[in-house]
C-alpha cells in the first residue's frame, strides 16, 4: 500500500502530474518517430498512464489523503491548489473516463496519421480537469479551465475533413471563447470587489465588500463560465452540436468528463469562495442556480425527445443530466446539516454518469466503426449482429434514464432524496418528472435495437477488441456501482460534508 | 442463505443461458429452473415462521447484511419469507418452469437470449417476494419491468412494439408515483425510523409515528400516500381504470410471457398492495374502504364484461385476469381472517389457473394459428387432451368447486361479507359475485364456439393433438389447481397465520 | 515624478516628426498625376490577378510558435527579475530553479515535437518527400 | 488617484463592445478580435484594482490571462483554418451541416 | 568610479525643469516634451548622417571606391541635398491601396523606434526616463515595428509588399524570442529591469584587474556567448544584412517599401536607422556598459554614441561582407538554432549563477 502520508506533500497531486506526464511522454514518443501509427504503443501510454493515475488516486482516497482522518486538506503552492477529498474523487472520475477513452480510440483512430496528438490532448485535457477539481484560487481555476478547454477544441474538430467536426469545433470553440471571456471579466469583477483571488481570500473579502453589486456581477458572470463547461442553461446550445461532431469518443469524454470537471470547480467555488455564510444578503445564487437547474433538465430532457439523432439525443441528455447534478448546487442552505449529502449526490451522480454516459457514447463510436448510420432507424435490429455490445448499451440507456437495477438509480435517488431532505422538493419532482420522461427516449435506442426488424441486410465489419472492451468496462462499471454504490456515495459525501465544515 | 443462493443461482442460470447455443437454450434452461424449484419446495418443507414478516413476526431464513449508510437510514441486504410470501415464491418457480416448456415449441429465434431473459426475471421475482429492506425491494420490484418489456417486445406478436413500450412506460410511471408516495411517508417518519427495512416502517407506521413533512400534517400525508401507492400498485395489479396496458401486453405476448405476466406479475401488485398499503395505512385503508370497494367490484364487472364481448381468446382470458383481481382487493379491503386470507389464497389459484389457460390458449393457438373464436369450432375432436385440460382450466375460473379457483374466491366472499371494516359489505358482496355469472357466462360461450361442433379452419396442415411437452406443462398444473382445491390448508394455514397480525393491531379495526 | 510623464512626451514628439516631415513635403512637392504612375510596380510587369494571394502555410505555423514562445517569455521575465535576490535571501536551489528548469523542460519537450512534426520546416520539398520513399520501396 | 468607478467604467465599456462584436460579427476572426477585447476588459480590471488593493495577484493573473488568450487564439485560428478548408467561408453562420 | 558619478547626475528632464524654473505636473511635461524634443534631434542628428553619408562612405570603403565626396567637406552636405531631393519628390499613391492602413504605417516605423529611446540611459543625465519596466518596455517600444511593417505590406495591394510584410513578420517573431530570452540571462544578472540598475551593475563592479587595468564587469565580458547570441539576434531583428529577408531587393524588389516614395520613403528609412541604432543601444546598454567608460562620467554621451556607432558599423560590414540568408534557412536558423542556444544559455547562466551565489 502506497501511502501518501509518507511521501512528500506535493506528492498528493501525484494523479495529475501522472496525467500530465504521461501526455509529456507521448510527445516525445512522437517526436522520436513522428510517422508513427503504432496504435498499440500509444494508447497503450495513454492507458497505463491513466489507470496509474486512477490507482493513485483511488489509493489516496482510501488512505484518506486530504481528508479529516490524515489531518485535513493539503494546501499546495501557496494555497493555489488544494488536494483534499472532492478533488481526488474528482481526479479518479476522469482517470477512469480518459482510461476507457483511450481504450477505445485504439479502434477508433486505427488509420489515423496523428494518434499521438490525440491521446496527448486528451491527457492535457485530462490534466486541466484535474486541477480544476483542485483549484483553490479564481487564478488556477481559470487558467485550469482553460487547460482543459483548448485541447478540447482541437479534439472536437479533430477529424478536419470532417465538415461537421470542423462545424461542432468551431462552434463549440466560439461559445467556449466568449464564455471563458465572460468567467474572465466575472473573475475580475469579483477581485475588484475582494481584493483577492484565493476562495479563503475571496471568501474574507465578501463578507464586509462595499461593491455588492459588482461583486454580485461577477458571481453571475462565474456561474455562467461554470454553465459553459457543464452544458447547463445559458450556455449550453454548443453541447449538442459539439458531442454530434465530435469523434464519438471524444464526445464521451467531454460530456462525462469535462462536465464532471466544471461541476467539480463550481462545487469548490461555490462552498468555499462564495459561501453561503459570507455571500452578501442580494447575491442569492442558490436561487440561480434552482432555476438553472430546473431549466436545464427541462430543456435537455425535451430537446432530446425530440431528436432522430442518437448521437444527438445524447448530447440533449446530457444537457439533462447536467441539470440533475445542477441540484447539488441549488438544493443548498447556509449551515444546513443536509448540504454534504445534496453534495456528495451530484457528485456520485456525476461519477455513475462519467461511467454509463461514457459508455454510451462509446457504443455510438462501436457504431461509427461499423459505419452503421446515427438516426434511431439505423440501430434498427442491431442487437441481432452484436447481442453483447448492444445489451451494454442497454445497460447504459436504461441507468441514464434511472432505472432502478442499475447505478443512474441510485445517484438519482440520493440526489432528489437529499433535495426533500435538504427542503427543496420542489426540485425532487422536477428533477423526477423529468427522469419519467427521459425513459421514453432513452428506450427509443433500445427498443430499436432488439426490437425493431433491420430495414435491410447489414453485416458489421469486424470485431474492434478494444472499443468492444471499452464499452464492456464501461457497463461493468455502471452495473458493479450498483452493489458497490455504498464506498462511492459515502465517500462522496463524506468528503462533500467537508467542504462546509 | 437458501434465499440468497436461488437468487444467485438463478441470476448465474441467466447468464449461462445467455451465451448458451440457441439450440440447447432451452432445454438447459429447463433443467436450470428445476433447482429454485427444488430450493423452494425444500424452504417450504422446512418453513418455520410465525406471523407477518413486516409486523414482528418472526421469519424463516431471514438474512440481514449490512450495506450502507446514507443520511441516517441504514440500507441493508435483508430477507426473509412469512406465511404470505412462501407461496408466491413457490408459484413463481413452478410458474417458471412450466413456462420455459411452454416456450420450447412457439419460440424459434433468438432462444438463448429469451430463456436467459426469462431466468433473470425469475431471479428478480423471488427478489420482490423475499426482499424486507425497501431499497432491495423496489430494485427488483423495477428490475422485472425490463425483461419482461424485452420478451413482449422482441417475441411478441404484431403489434409487440406498441404493447411493449405501452406496458413499460405505464408501470414505470406507477412506480415513480408510489415511489414517491412511499418517501413522503419515510420523510415524514424523520428519526422515528433508523433504516428503510420494511418491517421498521410498518411498525413506525402502526404506531402512529408519523410526523409533520413540509407542513402537511400526519393524516394527509397517509392520505396521499396511500393514494400514490394505490394508483402505482393499481396498474400492476392492474385495477380498472389502470388497467388499458394489459389487454395490450397480454395479447402481443409470447405464450411463456403471458403465463408469467398474468401468473406472477399482476401477483407482485397485489403482494406489494397488501404488504404496503393494508398492512401499514390500515386506518387509511378502512378510511378509504368504499371507494376501493367500488374499484374492486368495477374491476370484477367490467373485466367480466369485457371480456364477454371479446373475440380473441387471449383477450378473453387477460380481462378476467383482471376481473379476478378485483376479487383480490375486495378481499384485502374487507380486513377479516378470510377477507385478507382469501386474497392471499386467490393470488396463487389464479396465479396457476391463469397460467394454464394462457398455456392452453397458446397450445391451440401453436396449432391453428389463430385465436379467434369465431375462426375455429370443434378443437375437440382434433386435440382432446388440450380441449380437456382447458375445460377444466375453464371451470376453475369460474370458480368450481375442488378447483382453486373455488377455495380463494369462497374464502374471499366468506370474508368479504362479514367486514366490519367496509360498510355495505353485503352489497358490495353481492354485486362481485355477480361477476362469477358473467364468467362463467363468457368461458361457457366461447368454449362451446372453439371447443365443440364442427371442425371447420381450413389449414394446409394436419390439425392434431399438441405434442407431449406442449401438454405436459398443462397437466401439472390442472393437477395443482385441482390439488389447492382439494387441500386449500396447504397454503391456507400459513396465510392466515400471517395475515391474523394485520388485522388484529390494526387498531379497532 | 512619474517616469511615464516622459515616455508620453517622447510618444508625442516621435509623432509629431514625422508629422512635420508630411507637413513640410506635402508644402514642397509637386502632384501630376499620371496614369502610368499610379501602377503597381511589379518588377516592371503588367500585375495580374489580386494581390490577396495565398502563401505558404509556415507563415502561420511560426506565429503559432512564437504566440506559445513569446508568452512564455513573459512568465520567465519575473522569474529572473527575483531569481538572484531569492538565491541571497536564501531559498535553496531546487526552490528557485528547479520550478523554472521544469518549466523550460516543458517548453523544450514542445518545441522538439513541433521541430520533428515539421512546423519549423520551411519548405516542404515534394520532390525530396518522393525520392526518399522511393528509397525506402 | 484615479477613482475605481472609472475603471469599472472603461473595462465595462471594452467589455460591452466586445460582446456586441460577439452579437453582430459574423466573420470568425473579428469575432476572435471581440473576444479578445473583452479579455482585455478583464485585464483592465485585474490591473487597476491590483494597484488599487495593493497586492499584485491581479496583476499576475492578468499576464497568465494574456498567455491563455494568445494559446485561444492560436487554437481558434487553425480551427478557424480547417474551417475554410471545409467550407471554404470564414462566416460562422455558414457551417450549417448539423442544426442549430 | 564612475558609475557613483553617473548616478549622481541630474536627470535631463530634471535639470530642464530647474533652468526654466517650472515645477509641479505641468511643469514636468512641459520640461518631459522639451527633453524628448532634444533626444529626439540627438537621433535624427546622428541618422542623417548615418543614413544618406555614412553608409554610402562605409559600403564604398568596404568596396573599395570612392562615394559622395562632391558637396560640401567630406560630402557631407549631401545629407541636406538628399534631404530636400526626398521630401519634395511626388507622392505617387498607387491604384487599390487601403488608405488609412497605407497612411499609417510609414507613422509607425520611426515612432516605434525613437520610443524605445526614452528609457535608454545615454549617458551625461541624458536620460529621459526610468521606469522600473524599462527593459521590456524598450523591447515592447521596438516591437510596434513589424505592426507598421505588415500594415505596409498588405495595404499596399502588391504581392511583393504582401510577402515582405510577412517576411518581416516572421523574421521579427523569429528572432524576437532569443532576443529577449538572452536579454533575461542579463536580468538573472542584475535582477531588475530598470535600465538605471543594469547601467549601474556594469558600471559599479570590477570583473578583475588585468595588468593593473580594472576590467568593468560589463556583461559581455561575464558572459560573452549571450553578448554574441543577442549581437546576431539584434541583427535580424533591426532586419539587417545577412537577415534582411523583409527586402530582400533580388527577390521581392523592395518587401514592404516598395510602393512608398517622398517623404513616406523617407520616413521608413529614417525608422529603420533609428531602428539601428535602437538595437546597437539596447546591446550597449544590457551588454556594454551603456556609457561606461575611462574618463570622466560627463564623458558617458561620447562613449555612448561611440557604441551605438560600433554597432552601426558592424551593421554596415555585414552587409558588405555577408550574402542573404534564403528565407528558409533564415528561419530555420532562428527556430532551431537560435532559440535552442538562448535557451540553453538561459539555464546555464541560471545555473552558474545559482551555483556560485
Amino acid at each position: 500500500m502506497l501511502l501518501q502520508s509518507q511521501l512528500p506533500t506535493w506528492t498528493a497531486l501525484a494523479p495529475v502530474l501522472i496525467l500530465g506526464l504521461t501526455a509529456l511522454v507521448l510527445l516525445v514518443f512522437d517526436s522520436i518517430d513522428s510517422d508513427s501509427t503504432n496504435s498499440t504503443l500509444l494508447a497503450g501510454t495513454s492507458v497505463v498512464g491513466s489507470l496509474s493515475s486512477l490507482a493513485f488516486a483511488a489509493a489516496f482516497l482510501v488512505e484518506g489523503t486530504g481528508q479529516v482522518s490524515t489531518g485535513g486538506e493539503i494546501t499546495l503552492y501557496g494555497d493555489a491548489l488544494v488536494v483534499d477529498g472532492m478533488a481526488l474523487f474528482f481526479m479518479a472520475i476522469f482517470a477512469s473516463v480518459v482510461a476507457m477513452v483511450s481504450i477505445a480510440s485504439y479502434d477508433y483512430l486505427r488509420e489515423d496519421q496523428h494518434q499521438a496528438e490525440f491521446y496527448t490532448l486528451v491527457l492535457f485535457a485530462a490534466t486541466g480537469m484535474g486541477l480544476m477539481a483542485a483549484a483553490n484560487s479564481l487564478a488556477v481555476a481559470f487558467v485550469a479551465l482553460e487547460l482543459a478547454s483548448l485541447p478540447s477544441y482541437a479534439l472536437v474538430a479533430f477529424l478536419k475533413k470532417n465538415r461537421g467536426s470542423v462545424e461542432a469545433g468551431l462552434k463549440y470553440f466560439l461559445i467556449g471563447a466568449v464564455s471563458s471571456a465572460v468567467f474572465a471579466f466575472g473573475i475580475s469583477l469579483v477581485y475588484a470587489a475582494t481584493g483577492a483571488l484565493t476562495f479563503s481570500g475571496v471568501a474574507a473579502g465578501l463578507e464586509n465588500t462595499e461593491y455588492v453589486g459588482v461583486a454580485g456581477l461577477g458571481v453571475l458572470m462565474i456561474a455562467g463560465g461554470f454553465a459553459y463547461k457543464t452544458a447547463s442553461v445559458p450556455f449550453h446550445f454548443w453541447a449538442p452540436e459539439a458531442y454530434e461532431g465530435a469523434p464519438a469518443p471524444i464526445s464521451a469524454f467531454l460530456s462525462s468528463a469535462s462536465k464532471a470537471a466544471g461541476f467539480a470547480v463550481a462545487f469548490r467555488v461555490f462552498t468555499e469562495a462564495f459561501a453561503l455564510s459570507v455571500i452578501p444578503a442580494g447575491i442569492d445564487w442558490v436561487l440561480l442556480f434552482g432555476i438553472l437547474a430546473v431549466v436545464t433538465m427541462t430543456l435537455g430532457n425535451f430537446a432530446a425527445a425530440t431528436q432522430d439523432n442518437v448521437k444527438r439525443m445524447l448530447g440533449y441528455s446530457s444537457i439533462g443530466h447536467a441539470g440533475y447534478a445542477l441540484i447539488g448546487l441549488a438544493a443548498l442552505s447556509a449551515g444546513s446539516a443536509q448540504n454534504g449529502n445534496v453534495l456528495g449526490a451530484s457528485m456520485a451522480h456525476l461519477l455513475v454518469y462519467g461511467f454509463m454516459n461514457t459508455g454510451a457514447f462509446l457504443f455510438i463510436a462501436l457504431t461509427e466503426y461499423w459505419d452503421v448510420g446515427r438516426t434511431f432507424e439505423d440501430f434498427n435490429g442491431l442487437a441481432k449482429q452484436a447481442p453483447v455490445a448492444c445489451a451494454a448499451m442497454t445497460v447504459f440507456m436504461f441507468s441514464l434514464a434511472g432505472l432502478p437495477p442499475f447505478g443512474g438509480f441510485f445517484s438519482k435517488y440520493f440526489l432528489f432524496a437529499g433535495a426533500i431532505g435538504a427542503g427543496f422538493w420542489w426540485l425532487a419532482a422536477v428533477g423526477a418528472v423529468n427522469s419519467a420522461l427521459s425513459l421514453f427516449y432513452y428506450s427509443r435506442v433500445v427498443k430499436a435495437m432488439w426490437i425493431e426488424d433491420p430495414d435491410g441486410e447489414f453485416e458489421l465489419q469486424g470485431r474492434p477488441v478494444g472499443l468492444y472492451a471499452a464499452v464492456m468496462v464501461a457497463a461493468l462499471g455502471t452495473l458493479v456501482l450498483l452493489p458497490g454504490i455504498a464506498p462511492v456515495i459515502e465517500t462522496a459525501q463524506s468528503v462533500a460534508a467537508a467542504l462546509f465544515a | 442463505m437458501i434465499i440468497e443462493a436461488l437468487i444467485a443461482f438463478t441470476f448465474v442460470a441467466a447468464l449461462v443461458t445467455f451465451v448458451a447455443p440457441n439450440k440447447v437454450a432451452g432445454k438447459l434452461a429447463f433443467g436450470l429452473s428445476l433447482v429454485p424449484i427444488a430450493g423452494s419446495l425444500l424452504m417450504w418443507s422446512q418453513f418455520d415462521a410465525t406471523g407477518n414478516a413486516l409486523l414482528g413476526g418472526s421469519l424463516a431464513f431471514e438474512e440481514t447484511f449490512e450495506w450502507l449508510t446514507l443520511a441516517g437510514y441504514e440500507l441493508s441486504w435483508h430477507t426473509g419469507v412469512d406465511g404470505i410470501s412462501m407461496p408466491l415464491v413457490v408459484l413463481t418457480t413452478v410458474l417458471t418452469s412450466l413456462a420455459i416448456v411452454s416456450a420450447w415449441t412457439p419460440i424459434d429465434d433468438r432462444q438463448s437470449q429469451f430463456y436467459g431473459l426469462f431466468l433473470f426475471m425469475e431471479a428478480n421475482l423471488l427478489g420482490v417476494f423475499t426482499a424486507l429492506d425497501f431499497f432491495m425491494w423496489f430494485i427488483f420490484w423495477e428490475a422485472v419491468l425490463i425483461p419482461m418489456y424485452f420478451l413482449v417486445g422482441v417475441w411478441g406478436g404484431p403489434r409487440r412494439k406498441y404493447a411493449a413500450i405501452k406496458f413499460f412506460v405505464y408501470t414505470n410511471i406507477a412506480s415513480l408515483v408510489m415511489f414517491i408516495g412511499f418517501m413522503a411517508l419515510v420523510f415524514g417518519l424523520g428519526d422515528s425510523i433508523t433504516s428503510l427495512g420494511l418491517p421498521e416502517i410498518a411498525q413506525a407506521l402502526r404506531a402512529d409515528e408519523l410526523g409533520t413533512f413540509y407542513g402537511i400534517d400526519a393524516a394527509t400525508l397517509k392520505l396521499v400516500a396511500f393514494v400514490a401507492m394505490f394508483l402505482g400498485f393499481g396498474v400492476k395489479v392492474p385495477i380498472v381504470p389502470l388497467h388499458t396496458w394489459l389487454p395490450d401486453a397480454h395479447v402481443e405476448a409470447p405464450t411463456p410471457a403471458s403465463v408469467m405476466l398474468a401468473g406472477v406479475l399482476l401477483k407482485m401488485g397485489t403482494y406489494a398492495l397488501l404488504r404496503f398499503n393494508f398492512t401499514m395505512l390500515p386506518e387509511t385503508a378502512s378510511a378509504l374502504a368504499i371507494p376501493i370497494a367500488a374499484i374492486a367490484v368495477l374491476s370484477v364487472i367490467y373485466g367480466a364484461m369485457l371480456a364477454l364481448a371479446q373475440q380473441d381468446l387471449k383477450r378473453i382470458v387477460a380481462y378476467s385476469s383482471v376481473s379476478s383481481m378485483g376479487y383480490v382487493i375486495l378481499g384485502l379491503i374487507a380486513y377479516t381472517e378470510f377477507g385478507v386470507g382469501g386474497a392471499t389464497f386467490q393470488m396463487i389459484a389464479h396465479g396457476l389457473i391463469s397460467g394454464l389457460m394462457f398455456m392452453a390458449v397458446g397450445v391451440i393457438y401453436n396449432t391453428t394459428h389463430t385465436r379467434m373464436v369465431g375462426d375455429m369450432s370443434g378443437m375437440a375432436d382434433r386435440m382432446p387432451v388440450t380441449t380437456g385440460i382447458f375445460i377444466a382450466g375453464a371451470f376453475g375460473y369460474m370458480g368450481l368447486p375442488l378447483m382453486a379457483g373455488f377455495a380463494g374466491e369462497f374464502f374471499i366472499f366468506v370474508g368479504s361479507f362479514g367486514s366490519t371494516v367496509l360498510p355495505y359489505a353485503p352489497l358490495f358482496t353481492a354485486a362481485a359475485m355477480f361477476g362469477i355469472v358473467i364468467v362463467a357466462g363468457y368461458l361457457l360461450l366461447a368454449m362451446q364456439r372453439t371447443l365443440f361442433g364442427q371442425f371447420r379452419l381450413e389449414t394446409d396442415y394436419e390439425v392434431g393433438p399438441a405434442a407431449l411437452h406442449d401438454t405436459l406443462p398443462l397437466a401439472v398444473l390442472l393437477l395443482l389447481v385441482i390439488a389447492l382445491g382439494v387441500a386449500p390448508e396447504l397454503f391456507f394455514q400459513m396465510i392466515t397465520d400471517a395475515v391474523n397480525p394485520i388485522l388484529q393491531t390494526g387498531g379497532g379495526l | 515624478m512619474n517616469p511615464w510623464i516622459a515616455v508620453g512626451a517622447l510618444g508625442v514628439v516621435s509623432v509629431g516628426i514625422p508629422l512635420g516631415m508630411m507637413a513640410v513635403s506635402a508644402l514642397l512637392r509637386p502632384s501630376v498625376p499620371e496614369q502610368g504612375k499610379s501602377a503597381i510596380y511589379e518588377s516592371g510587369e503588367i500585375p495580374t490577378g489580386t494581390a490577396r494571394i495565398q502563401f505558404n502555410i509556415q507563415y502561420y505555423m511560426v506565429a503559432l510558435l512564437f504566440v506559445v514562445f513569446d508568452i512564455e517569455t513573459v512568465l520567465i521575465f519575473p522569474w529572473t527579475v527575483i531569481y538572484r535576490s531569492a538565491l541571497e535571501q536564501g531559498a535553496s536551489l531546487s526552490q528557485v530553479l528547479l520550478p523554472m528548469l521544469v518549466f523550460v523542460g516543458i517548453l523544450v519537450v514542445g518545441l522538439v515535437w513541433a521541430w520533428r512534426n515539421g512546423a519549423v520546416k520551411w519548405v516542404a520539398s515534394p520532390l525530396a518527400e518522393r525520392r526518399k520513399t522511393e528509397r525506402q520501396t | 488617484m484615479v477613482p475605481a468607478e472609472w475603471y469599472l467604467l472603461l473595462s465595462g465599456l471594452m467589455f460591452c463592445i466586445g460582446l456586441f462584436g460577439i452579437l453582430t460579427r459574423r466573420n470568425a476572426l473579428l469575432f476572435l478580435m471581440s473576444v479578445e477585447l473583452m479579455l482585455n476588459a478583464a485585464n483592465i480590471n485585474l490591473v487597476a484594482f491590483s494597484y488599487q488593493w495593493g497586492n499584485v495577484t491581479g496583476q499576475t493573473f492578468s499576464l497568465f490571462t494574456m498567455a491563455l488568450a494568445a494559446a485561444e487564439v492560436a487554437v481558434g485560428i487553425g480551427i478557424i483554418l480547417v474551417l475554410y478548408r471545409n467550407f471554404n467561408d470564414i462566416d460562422v453562420t455558414k457551417a450549417t451541416t448539423m442544426r442549430w | 568610479m564612475t558609475g557613483a558619478l553617473l548616478q549622481s547626475q541630474t536627470p535631463l528632464v530634471d535639470t530642464i525643469a530647474n533652468l526654466l524654473g517650472i515645477d509641479g505636473t505641468l511643469g514636468a511635461i512641459v520640461a518631459s516634451l522639451i527633453g524628448a524634443f532634444l533626444i529626439a534631434n540627438l537621433l535624427l542628428v546622428q541618422t542623417a548622417v548615418a543614413g544618406p553619408w555614412a553608409k554610402r562612405k562605409i559600403t564604398a570603403a568596404f568596396t573599395d571606391r570612392i562615394a559622395v565626396n562632391r558637396v560640401g567637406p567630406f560630402g557631407l552636405l549631401v545629407i541636406v541635398a538628399d534631404a530636400v531631393r526626398l521630401l519634395s519628390k511626388e507622392l505617387i499613391v498607387p491604384d487599390g491601396v487601403d488608405r488609412p492602413a497605407w497612411d499609417l504605417g510609414p507613422l509607425i516605423i520611426p515612432f516605434s523606434a525613437l520610443l524605445g529611446f526614452a528609457v535608454i540611459p545615454m549617458g551625461s543625465g541624458i536620460h529621459l526616463a526610468d521606469p522600473e519596466t524599462g527593459l521590456v518596455f524598450a523591447f515592447a517600444a521596438s516591437s510596434i515595428a513589424s505592426l507598421g511593417l505588415v500594415m505596409m505590406g498588405y495595404a499596399s495591394n502588391n504581392k511583393y509588399s504582401l510577402l515582405g510584410g510577412l517576411r518581416a513578420v516572421a523574421s521579427n517573431i523569429a528572432y524576437e524570442i532569443p532576443l529577449i530570452v538572452t536579454a533575461a540571462s542579463v536580468v538573472i544578472f542584475t535582477g531588475s529591469l530598470q535600465m538605471s540598475t543594469i547601467v549601474a551593475e556594469q558600471t559599479t563592479n570590477t570583473l578583475a584587474v588585468v595588468g593593473g587595468v580594472a576590467i568593468p564587469q560589463w556583461f559581455a565580458f561575464v558572459n560573452p556567448f549571450a553578448f554574441v547570441l543577442f549581437v546576431v539576434a539584434n541583427l535580424a531583428e533591426v532586419g539587417r544584412n545577412p537577415f534582411d529577408v523583409p527586402e530582400a531587393p533580388t527577390e521581392i524588389v523592395a518587401g514592404y517599401q516598395t510602393e512608398y516614395s517622398s517623404v513616406y520613403f523617407v520616413l521608413i528609412y529614417l525608422g529603420e536607422f533609428i531602428h539601428i541604432f535602437l538595437g546597437g543601444a539596447l546591446a550597449a546598454t544590457l551588454f556594454l556598459g551603456g556609457p561606461d567608460g575611462p574618463g570622466p562620467a560627463s564623458l558617458g554621451i561620447v562613449w555612448f554614441i561611440a557604441k551605438i556607432w560600433a554597432f552601426y558599423l558592424f551593421t554596415q560590414w555585414a552587409r558588405s561582407a555577408l550574402p542573404r540568408l534564403r528565407i528558409d534557412q533564415f528561419i530555420e536558423i532562428g527556430w532551431k538554432g537560435m532559440l535552442v542556444l538562448s535557451f540553453a544559455n538561459l539555464v546555464l547562466t541560471a545555473i552558474i549563477v545559482g551555483v556560485i551565489v
